[in-house]
């Protein structure tokens, strides 16, 4: 990372995708080079000094979910004080962006890159695709993408769709694609050991994905955590992750992550 | 630029007031990519104990009101990776940034072993002076705090002046019902100067889950919330013992704080929780702080204590309410 | 809705668990053009002296980061001109809301003397509750505020116990090492509850000045800033003494804050500096528990400890850093 | 003051008027009845809920400035915190507004009125000025105004500039109007103890003022004087003024002024 690893820019565009959930755009920086799996902080600049209302105290991490367009998208799910703040801002608004930060997806070379999303764990899979069907054109990608209902389905539109090969959604309540969750969607025509595999979800998915992943012989999965952080970079020691192999017992998610192998983590 | 912002907390010579404080630099290495670390006056390490510690379990933040709660539970790499892997590194990168190594231990004994360690290191890890975190519970007697507990205090920092002839500065609990006494005793022991204030006890409710959201339960309070308590107590520890060296801590997120701790008596800052939230925190302290000394046409050394130093005001008793 | 919302704290029973907190809310008739008193589960006077009380010279308030600083110095009207020129209209608007008077005095030996006056007024006055507020200097000896030293802590509390038979709730300082003794002792001198917490000290200066902002230098900390602490406290001391009443106190300006203290421990809570900032606050704290409650079909009293009954939390000592 | 005194209004606009002074303009809510001297306390809303970042936490005082043309309007200085805050604001912002607060100025039936502002205090003359005017169309309204420096001096536009009969401007350093304060201005032409006196300013400025009047032998003369306030409506007791005659040793400001007799006041 260089030395301009601190940027404040103006969003340009919050859309609206899903029920809570949004593209927060801006302006892609001279220079910047990031990789999918990359995360930003983003806080309201000058904390203490100047004007925000309602601002957070701390920065929040959002995965980089494209760079496209000349513009630099994070796809954000509303959830708490900050992920609904960010949402009310109008344009041009300057938000301070730290990053890009932490350990990205490795781009194995593989004829099956299969992305399994839970709820706001799509992401990261935007920029991803992008990047394999850029290296690896003739790659088969797939996502298979679940959320509780199906009002919280994001919406893909022409080019982000087009991003993936197949697109195979399931709901909890079966009101959108297939009933149940994603990690049952594999029985039957997703249990390809030989694809890479790449995951981000909720905690409970992820455990369950691991397993099952396991139990299939999947070598070099790669799953983007979460974790709380206050810093993002190594300093505040808050984004621990149990390993499963201790001593230590953690490892900090902002630094050795937030892509790891299922099979480090203690679940 | 040198002359104004160079200044002095007790022995150490400071090329500029503006510190890092414990547990929110790493061991000096991790803004390397923000900016260059002799940009500093100072910076202070994370708390070291003897062997390595894990710290506690998640969740170990949240946010508050201009403020976070940590329960870090003092994670840190072992004096020997740090003597090892750490401080060879930090030190070709310094330049003239002092290095403080903030040490601590689970009994007061065991804040006398990690200063003798410290001692015998000296010349490998080339610190300027250690700094003592005594907010740490006492786990062999009940989990008292040993910065609120006076005997246990005392003894801890007794320990350490035995223990090394290094420069030592005793980071003081603001979870005291005075800390004025405590700066008194570090003094007397022995200290060079005092670092005020660490954390303050908090706790977060998350009302969904109905329970603490630390995995602790309580954590400490830190952030611009607690810039006033800060300046209180380094103005009432220097109005009483006028001599004895202050670094002034928290709350610190823009110079005009900065400014308040050095009025208020604080020799240099420490800038903790800022960092986090913008890594240029200290570097925008600095900055502010010497375009405002270059305005005024001033130094900081004329700064500090400044409010002391105003017409006929009385120690009043502090009223509230 | 009055059935969920109904609670008690202690011997007193609350329509709703809102009170507004001493010295934000007058004598009662403050608010009048806002909202009807009867709205609050209750309220507590500024607290009241013996004589008038002029208060400290000005500036007596400083704004923080999400807080302020007070040195108000207890300005009050004096006992007599309260029961002569505010009690009357008071109770003839407060409905069910119970009136609790905040009392204290400059050493122990006022704290009786005001209690007895309250003892010979009481049908004059009406009042529910006696809420002692011991975080005022000792001014006869040299200061030390009243609320942060046991003896003479727990000598005001016994000489108000012995002059009256109203609920007795201690009103506790944070400004201490551990407010749990401080509870305790309360109830042992017979007080039926404790009110916690009260500011924190802190300072702001005035960098143009180059002095303490408020005219005595140091004050006290309220607002948002504080609410972790106070809900530390709450937590502590309904955890070492499960039967003790508590009013929760301290930063609350929502109703999720509310709830915070509630399920910490909390019978029931006051909202002060909230209320300075937006009238409504204490309305809104309560529609906003009216809501919360009614959607998870809940009521106060379930919520009450929430915290403290997951699972096998176990009581850890307190780590910070 | 009736019980929709706490009102959320969308901020309609912010004019600039002289170096650091602007208008602040909201809509005029219906059935708001205030009068000349009254003042409210802004803040922005929700305090707390989402901490303000530099959104101050109090409100602060403001005096009505005008109320003209279906808009509340208020007269502002940049000194701090809020002051820069406020200007800072997009069209829109909601702010929450507390008030009619205080007891406001009397509008005594006299030949002439005559205003003495120094730099900020000038915010309440207008409004003042508009009401006399309609009362006593007869009436000789004069302004008395000074500041540091020519570029702190408000431009008064046709019709604002229209609602005195005379403006006579000062600068301490000459380089606007005549050289000196407002109260060296009146020596000579208004020395006129008949008029009916209005004054707001800093309180040095007001001090000199009040121990001149006092000598001229004028009577009932009405001082609007500033504070530091946390509510504004006589709770929090931070407002003290000392008064001439103790005990009890002040007053509170919010409630017994913000306008005053001068020779109330222990200067
Ligand atoms: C590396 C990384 C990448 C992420 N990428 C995205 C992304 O691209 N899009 C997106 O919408 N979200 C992403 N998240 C999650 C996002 O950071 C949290 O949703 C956000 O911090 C919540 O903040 P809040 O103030 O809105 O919620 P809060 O009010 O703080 O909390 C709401 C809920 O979110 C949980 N939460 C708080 N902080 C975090 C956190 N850091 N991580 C996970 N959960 C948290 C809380 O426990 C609570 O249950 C990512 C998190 C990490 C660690
Ligand atoms: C009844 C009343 C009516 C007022 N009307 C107007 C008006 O119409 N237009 C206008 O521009 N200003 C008016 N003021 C002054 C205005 O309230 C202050 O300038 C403002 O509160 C400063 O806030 P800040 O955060 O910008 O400054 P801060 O950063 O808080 O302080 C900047 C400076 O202003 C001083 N100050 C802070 N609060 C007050 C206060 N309440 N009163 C006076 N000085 C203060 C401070 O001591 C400091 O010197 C009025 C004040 C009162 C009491
Ligand atoms: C201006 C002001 C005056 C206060 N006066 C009193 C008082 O007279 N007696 C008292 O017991 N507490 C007094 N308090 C303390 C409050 O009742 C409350 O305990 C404290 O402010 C914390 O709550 P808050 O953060 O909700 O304000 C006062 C607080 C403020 C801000
Ligand atoms: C996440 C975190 C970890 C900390 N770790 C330590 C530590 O290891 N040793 C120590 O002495 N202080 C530690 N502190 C306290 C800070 O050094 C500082 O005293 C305190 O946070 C107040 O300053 P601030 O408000 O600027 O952060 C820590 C603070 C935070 C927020
Ligand atoms: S977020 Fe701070 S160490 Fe990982
Ligand atoms: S401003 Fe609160 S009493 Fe006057």
């Amino acid at each position: 990372m260089s030395q301009d690893a601190v940027r404040t820019l103006p969003l340009v565009e919050v859309e609206d995708v899903a029920a809570g959930t949004y593209w927060l755009r801006f302006a892609l920086p001279a220079g910047l080079d990031c990789e999918p799996g990359h995360f930003f902080m983003l806080s309201a600049p000058s904390a203490g000094g100047a004007a925000t209302m309602g601002a957070p105290f701390l920065g929040r991490p959002l995965s980089i979910g494209d760079v496209a367009g000349g513009r630099l998208h994070f796809l954000v799910r509303a959830l708490g004080r900050a992920t609904a703040w960010f949402r009310s801002l109008p344009s041009g608004t300057p938000l301070r962006l730290v990053g890009p930060l932490g350990r990205p997806f490795a781009l194995p070379e593989r004829p099956v890159h299969r992305m399994v999303a839970g709820g706001i764990g799509l992401a990261p899979f935007f920029y991803l695709a992008r990047r394999l069907r850029h290296r690896q054109p003739a790659a088969r990608i797939e996502l298979l993408y679940g959320e509780r209902t199906a009002d919280a389905h994001a919406r893909l539109a022409g080019p982000e769709r087009d991003l993936f090969d197949l697109v195979e959604r399931c709901t909890d309540d079966g009101s959108l694609g297939q009933p149940g969750t994603v990690v049952g969607m594999l029985d039957g025509p997703f249990e390809d050991a030989g694809a890479a595999w790449y995951a981000c979800g909720p905690q409970p998915m992820l455990r369950a994905l691991a397993a099952r992943l396991e139990s299939m012989g999947v070598e070099g999965a790669q799953f983007s955590l979460e974790e709380r952080m206050a810093c993002g970079f190594g300093v505040c020691q808050a984004c621990i992750v149990p390993r499963r192999d201790p001593p230590p017992a953690y490892r900090l998610l902002c630094m050795e992550g937030p892509v790891v192998d299922p099979r480090e983590v203690a679940w | 630029m040198v002359d104004r912002l160079a200044t002095k907390c007790g022995p150490l010579e400071l090329a500029n007031p503006v510190l890092a404080a414990s547990g929110t630099f790493g061991y000096g290495d991790s803004f390397e990519r923000f900016w260059p670390l002799e940009t500093l006056g100072g910076f202070v390490t994370k708390t070291l104990f003897l062997a390595p510690r894990d710290g506690n379990p998640a969740p170990r933040i949240a946010e508050t009101s201009a403020g976070m709660l940590n329960s870090i539970g003092l994670a840190n790499v072992g004096w020997e990776a740090f003597v090892r892997e750490k401080a060879p590194r930090v030190n070709a990168l310094r330049g003239s940034a002092r290095m403080l190594v903030n040490i601590a231990g689970n009994s007061p004994e065991e804040f006398g072993e990690i200063a003798a360690r410290v001692e015998a290191d000296r010349e490998a890890v080339g610190c300027d002076a250690i700094e003592v975190n005594v907010s740490c519970p006492n786990v062999k007697e009940g989990g008292t705090n040993i910065g609120c507990h006076p005997g246990q205090f005392r003894d801890a920092v007794a320990r350490v002046r035995a223990a090394t002839t290094l420069p030592m500065f005793v980071k003081l609990s603001p979870n005291v019902a005075d800390v004025v006494p405590f700066a008194r005793a570090a003094a007397e022991e022995g200290a060079e100067g005092v670092s005020l204030i660490n954390t303050l006890y908090g706790m977060q409710i998350d009302t969904e889950l109905r329970r603490p959201v630390l995995g602790t339960g309580s954590g400490g309070l830190s952030g611009p919330a607690i810039l006033p308590v800060g300046v209180h107590w380094v103005y009432k520890v220097r109005a009483a013992l006028p001599e004895l060296p202050i670094f002034g801590i928290g709350g610190i997120s823009t110079w005009q704080a900065a400014l308040q701790y050095l009025m208020a008596g604080a020799d240099a800052v420490q800038v903790g929780t800022a960092s986090f939230v913008d890594p240029n925190a200290c570097r925008e302290v600095l900055a502010g702080l010497d375009r405002w000394c270059a305005m005024r046409n001033t130094s900081i050394g004329e700064i500090v204590g400044a409010a002391h130093r105003v017409g006929e005001r009385a120690e009043e008793p502090v009223w509230t309410g």
